[in-house]
């Protein structure tokens, strides 16, 4: 076998095992576990980085490992399709996942769920890369719902909280939903073009009617919705954060929740040639990117204040890859998985050092505690709100640039104005953490992570700066833009670029709106030039809505799940029990009340009897006469 | 060995047969006798259907292992068995789900024992016959006769209103087949009035010409037979009291293989033999299957009662198999019949699991659970496997079934097809809801506090399932490969059959007109 | 007329006392059992048991022995073809269960023994005569003297009011069915001026020959003859127990001696079908007019009323009378379906019937005592376990009786029914259908009571079982076993049988 | 012949309906008898005076004095009480109008039957009608005649079995 | 013949009346008795026009069985009369449904 064929299966081999052996040894190896897997891991690391080197030397393959289904017409098999693409997304899936490996063993330690913990970590890490490497819609959707299936698992991996299994069955639900969505949309593309292998796909796609396309494209946009986490079906990731930390960071902050606009771009054949379709992207991910920078602005748990910043910044890649701008897209997807990723395991760290604390309130003055913690969760912040020279900037500005530069004014007005907020809220998260007075109750036994975990926040620190380097020079000129767009050279461009507006100036504009939204944390929580509470009642309207997350679990809960389950209650009670089987019933029960009148006429009495047969007799005779 | 493959099908229907007559002779109150005797003996009856698993020839639609005997000349009738790619994995989970349900009843099944035992066998050699018979009468008799030893397993261990629910099992599916009998006679009839061939051969009734009026009464007296076998969704209600109350080994066979055999019926007889009709009126099928598939979901949503939640599970999955099955595109009867195994598996999985529990708890009520995962981590994990590959989790069996049914008829039916995808969703509601509700959570009722995991002989009750549910997940090609040659046969005679009376209607009315 | 000559030629009377040897010898024995009353060391029970039982094997040998022959004997009066080869092996069988089913029953009695064995032999004798009869006098003489016995042995059991009951009702009703019957056959022979059925027969053809070409003559003859025929067939269907001459069956089935029972369910209902399916092939179906009408409307109306009666009955004699009236029906499902698949069919279903029925009444002769409740289905809760044999039997007659498959019951409703199918009777076949699907719940009933009892197994028997209920039940476990497994042995037995019907 | 016959029917028919309706079952008992009369004056008419003696002599002679005795040995005040009731009556004379109507319109649509066999009048004069029966009896019939005979000894024994008090 | 026919049936239909109408059991028996002398008169009135011989051989028959049937009637009258103390046919009444 061709050795980059071989490199290709170990990459998944490898966590695969240690899902096996974790799930059914687990309980033999203790402790050891936690470093096992993390050297599974590394190693699918290790192979992902020799694979990308590979490929930027070379060119994609694809390599079918076996037949899976073929049943008709339809074939589909466990096959790979290595690109720059999936190169790189494999490189960020093992890379954060080795970190976030790492990480719990230190995080995790002491759990006695330990070697299940890194089972499922594991077998996520072997779907995510499943998800990424298959070459057929089949094979996508399979992935596509295991790891929906582990971050149902290790969501609600402390199953005795009732609040965690009800996130984790929430979050499969939801999900489920929008792969309802997505399933459709596979039908209708294999009843389109008799196929699901991306390459005939592509190839048929330029000569399906519009419409159809568009079709597909929205179903398969909704499918995104739910992974992702875009609105209307955000509403399990903020619920998602019962799991444990690490799990938040590698599956739903890093990888996962990216696996939309990972599809979004892996598709951009169907997408960029259904600008109707792109256009729902945009708005969809325009609205999100507001509404969950919105929310977050008020919330008190930290893990829920990245999270919605999460959904946020998803909604930032989907407003990229609905312009067509999918490398920006992806472009972003890679520092803000970075970025996320750090953040989310430095709130790991501070939960660690407070046994558990989450809310906001109950914090105060951790810098002088736990200073690694501290700087490095100030760079992922610094990262997030888009100033340079972290990541952030050089990701977020490149989005929002081809936005302007392709006339989507509201969009990029939005966009600035989301960048404000975020810088906001995730500087109100610091300030009101680092910094300010301690408070004495909880505070006395912070203290600092083991050095197990403070590495790999370090590392990612590290990566969180310098990755934004990949999109220097800013603009289509870059490095991340040139290595990936030869692998979306077949987009149809549908939205050309209208502007030519000079890559600094945005960036000013952008960076502005960071750092006034940082200074507005400033104010407000360090110096504090304003009561806060002051600014909640005159904004009352606003703040209510945003503290209480637009009300949507309620709407979800008041207009849909309690009229249905009043609904499925009538069905059973009703219609099963009382119209069907009664009616079953009533059959067998109408059948006893004419034996009771049949067996009147055996009443014993002879005379009778004789009139019976002398009717029989007669009736016999007058049918005869009557034909 | 020659005479051993040669007559292999009747080997497989009878040495349960002898088997029973083995185990006669064991005195009743030598229960651990009769127990893993009869174990063994259904294991060495596994064992043996291995053999048409590994003689099967693959790329050929046609019947192997053959057997034809004279059996009643003055009707027609022979011994005339012989399997395809879909009775051979229907017989060979049947006799796994025999030996499971053997292996699974040890506690559950305390008097009668040795009843207990002969009743499962006689079941096996009746529901292998079913699946083998190529006769008509002879598939009848095997069909038929299947209720009893079924019944007498429902009324004699089973719980509760154990009595109303297996007399009604018995009267639903009775009236059901003996109106099917009329349709079948009627077929026979006319078969012998058009060629004077008086014959019960399925294969030779195949080439009955019935005109499209007659088809559709036929049909319809055939359709009711099967359908409330499957169940179909207004001839259900028979099945989650006959679920609910059977003992687990009934119920894992109940769902497991009695089931199939309304599928089976409609893929080997009604379909084959009216085609215009089944095709005329697939759609009312199909919206009966997807009505069934909401309904079944929507109903298991708000059960309060483990067994009957999957139960009306069951409900929801056959309607998919229907879908998929009248749909008639080769794509969703390879499916439809992936997903017959799939279903036999993963419901049998899950029965033996709700029995498991009752087992220890003593209760079918979900309020009474909870917090199991805490004490019995195997039995979660085995458990979880199987809930989800009831959900149609992909990269276990349910998943790859669900999916080619609906990808198939997403051509032919498309908004029914997506209104039957939206069953997934629900399907995820009920099951997970159920499994948080007992196995998550904090621990509720005190008795779940000595809850004992499960042992050496439930796990190996339960493994074969669940490596099942990983293989055909992972790699359905053993079994896909087997059914497709079958399902394009299948596939092209009845489109033949269907054009050649269509054609023949024509005709009549060209003529008619001329 | 007759030449004389031949009448009193020898090789005739040979002849003809050939074809009356079986019905003769049970005679005979029936006088030696009577004999033995006058003998009080040889009137022991036993005695009078075994001779009847040799008698019926010797009938039996015979029968066999003659099973070839095929005789028109006593100028006409009688036919010996294999048409009564069938019926008379079928009415011994009847017989002989009777008989064995009787001698644990007489010996818990103080009834006289000699004269209840030989009313059994000679009410055997006159069901074989009905059987061959082939004149309208013996036909009437015949079932008069098959009725004469049952009713003595209906009231046989003395000071026991339900007995004399019962018997006081079937006299009265099967009198005034027989004056019925009677007066059709004035009609009959008024209108034919034949009482031999063959001569009638051939009347019959000459007549609707002559339709054929004039479409005038024989339409009065037509509107008489069919008066006659709807009369006689009241007679016949009262035998047949059809549903508005039915009445008496339930009483009479009940008051009477179990063994009795089963007497009058097997041997009188067959041979009463026997007589009907000889006359309806002969004379019935001529274009007189369309009895099959008559028919369906008998047969739809007996099934659907014996089940549905038989549903809240809780005596399991009188259960099994409605569902004889439910089995009546469909045997006359295969009369109305007609032709040699027909009939061949409604033979094969008598010959299972027996056995069923039977085997269940020998186990009812098993569990009844003298009180009344001992027949109360209620006391055969739990009886599976304390009893496994008998009641696996029980359920397995049962299951015969519901139709369900590897039963006799269930070849012989498929029989019938699919030869109503290909006569194009499709409704009926429907209804009956329904109507077994429908019993069903009834028999399982008692299946319930045995296999899953709610309250404590009454334990009911008196001591051992007696050897001639086992051998009975084991006789028609077998033979309905056999009946529903490998039927093609009987099939061919009654095809023969049917196929001598149309020889002439 | 003519005048004889309607005088005959006059009395059977007067005398079957005084049967059945009279309340004493000796009374009826009587009528009865002079019922079988008249009937055996119809078969004197018809040729068969053989038949004439037998009816006179079973019925009116053997059965008609049992019929008597059984009354004489029932208590004879209890059973005069017996009533009927009124309902049953007029079902009771519905039904047996519907069904003589019907029989009725039976015979008249069917044709007159033309003769078939030999044995006219005349025959049967020369013969001797005594001799005819008993040539077809003891030939033709002669199986019958033996079952007869069975019949008639089988109804003794149950005839005895019934009367008698106690086994 | 059709006037002897119609004699006859009225017979037989006031026999019938007489079943129908009557509780005592001694009557219903006489009525029984009138309808097979109805019959008897058909046969013989039948024979004689077609000039036949059958019928009159089939009314000796019936007239043996009427004998037959007479002494059963009356040993179970007497029967039970000595169980029940009457005739009256309502009080058979112990066999039911």
């Amino acid at each position: 076998m061709d050795l980059k064929i071989l490199i290709t299966w170990l990459i998944p081999l490898f966590p695969l095992a240690g899902w096996f052996l974790w799930g059914i040894f687990g309980k033999y190896f203790k402790g050891l576990s936690g470093y096992i897997a993390s050297g599974f891991v590394a190693a699918s690391f290790i192979l992902s980085v020799i694979l990308f080197f590979i490929v930027a030397y070379s060119h994609g393959f694809t390599d079918t490992l076996y037949p899976w289904v073929y049943a008709g017409i339809f074939k589909a098999g466990v096959s790979a399709d290595i690109d720059r693409l999936s190169v790189i997304m494999l490189v960020m899936v093992t890379g954060i996942s080795t970190l976030v490996h790492v990480y719990s063993i230190g995080y995790m330690k002491g759990d006695k769920g330990f070697s299940r913990y890194f089972s499922f970590l594991n077998l996520f890490v072997f779907s995510m890369i499943m998800l990424v490497i298959s070459n057929n819609l089949l094979l996508l959707y399979v992935f596509w719902e295991a790891v929906g299936f582990c971050s149902y698992i290790l969501i609600g991996f402390w199953y005795e909280r009732k609040s965690a299994s009800d996130a984790g069955k929430k979050a499969f639900i939801v999900n489920r939903i929008g792969d309802f969505g997505f399933a459709v949309g596979i039908f209708l593309l294999f009843v389109t073009t008799k196929t699901l292998n991306y390459e005939t796909v592509f190839a048929a796609i330029p000569s399906v009617p519009a419409y159809t396309t568009t079709i597909i494209a929205l179903l398969l946009f909704a499918g995104a919705v739910g992974k992702s986490a875009q609105f209307p079906l955000y509403i399990w990731l903020p619920d998602a954060m019962e799991g444990p930390t690490p799990v938040s960071a590698l599956i739903h902050a890093a990888t996962m929740v990216t696996a939309g606009v990972y599809m979004i771009a892996r598709f951009h054949v169907i997408f960029s040639y259904s600008p109707a379709a792109s256009e729902v992207v945009l708005i969809i991910g325009t609205f999100t990117a507001f509404f969950a920078a919105f929310i977050a602005l008020t919330q008190f748990d930290i893990k829920r204040i990245i999270a919605y910043s999460t959904i946020s910044q998803l909604g930032y890649m989907f407003m990229a890859v609905g312009i067509g701008s999918y490398t920006a897209g992806i472009f972003h997807l890679i520092s803000h998985a970075v970025f996320k990723g750090l953040l989310f395991l430095t709130a790991g760290s501070v939960m660690h050092g407070l046994s558990g604390e989450l809310d906001l309130r109950k914090m105060g003055g951790l810098y002088s505690k736990m200073k690694t913690t501290a700087v490095t969760f100030i760079v992922g912040g610094l990262a997030l709100s888009g100033i340079p020279p972290f990541s952030g900037f050089f990701s977020k500005d490149a989005v929002l640039a081809d936005i302007y530069n392709k006339g989507f004014y509201f969009a990029w007005i939005i966009g600035e104005i989301t960048a404000l907020m975020t810088a906001f809220y995730i500087f109100r998260l610091i300030f009101l953490a680092f910094f300010g007075e301690p408070k004495p109750d909880q505070n006395k036994h912070a203290h600092e992570s083991p050095q197990i975990m403070t590495i790999p926040m370090i590392i990612l620190a590290v990566f969180a700066v310098i990755i934004g380097f990949l999109g220097i020079p800013p603009f289509n000129d870059s490095l991340f833009y040139n290595f990936l767009h030869t692998d979306f050279k077949n987009a149809y461009n549908f939205a050309p670029f209208v502007n030519n507006t000079p890559w600094y100036i945005l960036s000013l504009i952008s960076v502005f709106a960071g750092l006034l939204g940082i200074y507005a944390a400033y104010l407000l929580y360090i110096k504090k030039a304003f009561d806060p509470e002051r600014i909640k009642s005159i904004f009352k309207p606003v703040y209510v809505l945003s503290y209480n997350k637009v009300y949507i679990d309620e709407i979800y809960n008041f207009l849909i799940v309690k009229p249905l389950l009043v609904f499925f209650d009538f069905l059973w009670k009703v219609i099963d029990v009382k119209v069907i089987d009664g009616a079953v019933n009533g059959i067998a029960l109408a059948f006893a009340g004419f034996s009771a009148k049949a067996r009147r006429i055996q009443n014993g009495m002879l005379m009778s009897y004789i009139l019976t047969l002398s009717i029989g007799a007669a009736a016999l005779l007058l049918y005869y006469f009557i034909r | 060995m020659d005479f051993f493959i040669k007559y292999l099908l009747s080997i497989l229907i009878f040495f349960p047969v002898v088997s029973i007559f083995l185990l006669l002779p064991v005195n009743k109150k030598n229960e651990g006798i009769l127990r893993n005797f009869s174990t063994f003996l259904s294991l060495v009856e596994f064992i043996f259907s291995l053999y048409l698993f590994i003689y099967f020839k693959q790329n050929t639609y046609k019947f192997q292992f053959v057997e034809k005997f004279n059996w009643i000349p003055s009707f027609g009738a022979s011994y005339f068995l012989g399997i395809d790619g879909v009775s051979l994995f229907l017989i060979l989970l049947t006799t796994l789900l025999t030996f499971i349900s053997l292996l699974s009843s040890y506690r559950y099944i305390k008097e009668h024992v040795k009843e207990f035992v002969i009743l499962m066998l006689l079941l096996e050699t009746f529901m292998i016959g079913t699946f083998a018979a190529l006769d008509v009468l002879l598939f009848y008799l095997f069909w038929e006769f299947m209720l009893i030893p079924m019944y007498f397993i429902i009324g004699m261990w089973g719980t509760g209103k154990r009595i109303y629910s297996a007399v009604k099992f018995v009267l639903y599916t009775l009236s059901g087949s003996l109106i099917m009998l009329f349709g079948l006679i009627y077929i026979f009839i006319m078969h012998y009035d058009q060629t004077g061939d008086f014959t019960f051969n399925i294969l030779r009734l195949y080439n009955t010409h019935i005109s499209n009026g007659f088809q559709l009464i036929l049909f319809i007296a055939l359709f009711l037979g099967f359908a409330i076998k499957i169940p179909l969704f207004p001839f259900h209600t028979w099945l989650p009291d006959a679920h609910t109350e059977a003992p687990t080994a009934g119920s894992v066979i109940l769902a497991g293989v009695l089931l199939k055999f309304g599928v089976y019926g409609f893929f080997r007889f009604a379909i084959p033999l009216l085609p215009s009709a089944a095709f005329a009126l697939s759609p009312f099928v199909i919206i009966l299957g997807v009505i069934g598939i909401l309904y079944g979901a929507f109903v298991s949503i708000v059960q309060k009662d483990l067994k009957r939640l999957v139960a009306f599970s069951s409900v929801s999955h056959m309607g998919f198999i229907m879908l998929g099955l009248f749909a008639m595109s080769a794509i969703s009867v390879d499916g439809s019949i992936l997903q017959l195994l799939n279903h036999g598996i993963t419901t049998g999985a899950l029965f033996l699991f709700v029995g498991m529990l009752y087992e220890r708890m003593h209760t079918r009520q979900i309020k009474d659970f909870g917090g199991i995962a805490k004490k019995a981590p195997i039995l979660t994990t085995f458990f979880m496997i199987s809930v989800l590959a009831s959900v149609g989790l992909p990269g276990l069996n349910g998943f790859i079934g669900e999916f080619l049914i609906l990808i198939g008829s997403f051509h032919s039916y498309p908004v029914l097809t997506i209104i039957a995808t939206s069953g997934i969703i629900f399907a995820a509601v009920y099951l997970l809801w159920m499994f948080q509700r007992v196995m998550f959570q904090d621990i509720t009722n005190p008795a779940a506090e000595s809850f004992e995991d499960m042992n050496l002989r439930e796990i190996i009750t339960i493994l074969p399932l669940v490596a099942l549910m990983f293989l055909i997940g992972f790699y359905p090609m053993p079994f896909l490969e087997r059914i497709d040659p079958t399902v394009l046969h299948f596939l092209s005679m009845i489109n033949h059959h269907h054009k050649a009376v269509y054609n023949a209607i024509k005709l009549k009315a060209g003529l008619s007109n001329a | 007329m007759h030449n004389m000559p031949s009448i009193y030629g020898i090789n005739f009377l040979e002849k003809s006392m050939l074809s009356i040897i079986p019905e003769t010898v049970i005679i005979i024995f029936a006088f030696m059992v009577l004999f033995l009353t006058f003998f009080e060391k040889l009137a022991k029970r036993k005695n009078s048991y075994y001779l009847s039982l040799i008698g019926i094997c010797f009938s039996i040998l015979y029968v066999l022995m003659l099973s070839g022959s095929n005789i028109y004997g006593f100028y006409g009066s009688v036919v010996f073809n294999s048409f009564d080869v069938f019926l008379f092996i079928a009415i011994l069988f009847s017989g002989m269960f009777t008989v064995l089913m009787s001698k644990d029953y007489m010996e818990n009695s103080e009834m006289p023994v000699p004269e209840y064995y030989s009313l059994i032999l000679f009410g055997l004798s006159a069901m074989m005569f009905l059987v061959s009869s082939n004149n309208l006098i013996m036909v009437f003489l015949s079932i008069e003297f098959m009725s004469i016995c049952a009713y003595i042995l209906t009231g046989y059991i003395k000071g026991n009011t339900r007995s004399t009951e019962a018997a006081l009702k079937y006299f009265i009703l099967g009198a005034f069915a027989s004056a019925f019957l009677l007066f059709g056959a004035v009609f009959i022979y008024a209108s034919t001026g034949h009482l031999n059925l063959y001569a009638i027969h051939s009347f019959l053809q000459n007549i609707s020959y002559a339709d054929s070409i004039s479409r005038s003559g024989g339409m009065g003859i037509k509107v008489y003859i069919s008066v006659g025929l709807i009369l006689f067939l009241v007679g016949l269907a009262f035998k047949m127990s059809l549903f508005p001459f039915h009445s008496w069956t339930p009483d009479a089935y009940d008051g009477a001696p179990t063994p009795i029972t089963n007497f009058m369910a097997t041997g009188i209902k067959i041979a009463a079908f026997a007589v009907f399916l000889r006359i309806y092939s002969l004379i019935y179906n001529f274009n007189i007019m369309n009895f099959n009408d008559i028919l369906w409307l008998l047969a739809v109306f007996s099934m659907t009323f014996g089940n549905i009666a038989a549903l809240l009955s809780s005596n399991i004699k009188r259960l099994l009378a409605y569902s004889s009236i439910a089995q009546a029906g469909y045997i006359l499902v295969g009369i109305i379906g007609g032709g040699f698949y027909g009939y061949s069919g409604t033979l094969f279903y008598l010959f299972s019937y027996i056995f069923m029925t039977a085997g269940a009444f020998a186990v009812v002769v098993i569990f009844e005592s003298s009180d009344i409740i001992s027949l109360d289905i209620k006391r055969y809760s739990g009886i599976g376990y304390k009893y496994p044999f008998i009641a696996a039997s029980m359920a397995f007659f049962l299951l015969s009786f519901a139709g369900i498959p590897l039963t006799s019951g269930f070849m012989g409703k498929f029989y019938v029914f699919s030869s109503a199918v290909k006569s194009g009777y499709n409704w009926l076949v429907v209804i009956a259908l329904l109507n077994s699907a429908f019993a069903a719940f009834y028999y399982i009933k008692i299946i319930v009571k045995m296999y899953m009892p709610d309250e404590e197994p009454v334990s009911i028997i008196r001591g051992a079982i007696d050897d001639g209920l086992m051998i009975t039940i084991i006789i028609c476990l077998i033979l309905t076993l056999l009946m529903g497994v490998y039927p093609q042995i009987f099939i061919n037995f009654a095809n023969n049988s049917a196929d001598s019907l149309w020889r002439i | 012949m003519e005048a004889l016959f309607y005088v005959f029917s006059f009395i059977a028919i007067f005398s079957a309906l005084m049967v059945v309706t009279m309340r004493n079952p000796l009374t009826s008992a009587l009528y009865l008898v002079l019922c079988f009369f008249a009937l055996a004056g119809f078969y004197v008419i018809l040729d068969m005076q053989f038949l004439a003696a037998m009816q006179i002599l079973v019925y009116a002679g053997a059965i008609m004095v049992l019929v008597v005795l059984v009354i004489m040995l029932l208590n004879i005040s209890r059973i005069k009480n017996i009533k009927s009731d009124l309902h049953q009556k007029i079902i009771g004379v519905l039904i047996s109008l519907i069904l003589f109507a019907e029989i009725v319109l039976y015979i008249i649509n069917g044709a007159q039957k033309r003769p078939s066999g030999i044995f006219t009048h005349a025959l049967i004069k020369r013969i001797g009608n005594t001799q005819v029966i008993g040539e077809f009896l003891f030939t033709g019939y002669i199986l019958p005649f033996e079952i007869a005979s069975i019949l008639l000894f089988v109804a003794i024994i149950g005839a005895y079995l019934f009367a008698k008090k106690k086994f | 013949m059709d006037n002897y026919l119609i004699v006859a049936s009225m017979i037989f239909c006031i026999g019938a009346l007489g079943v129908i109408i009557r509780k005592n059991l001694i009557v219903i028996f006489m009525s029984l008795e009138l309808m097979f002398n109805a019959a008897n008169l058909g046969f013989v009135a039948a024979s004689n026009r077609l000039n036949l011989i059958s019928g009159d051989i089939f009314v000796i028959f019936v007239i043996v069985v009427a004998a037959a049937e007479a002494a059963i009637a009356l040993g179970i009258a007497i029967a039970f009369y000595r169980e029940k103390g009457t005739v009256d046919i309502d009080m058979a009444n112990e066999l039911k449904n």
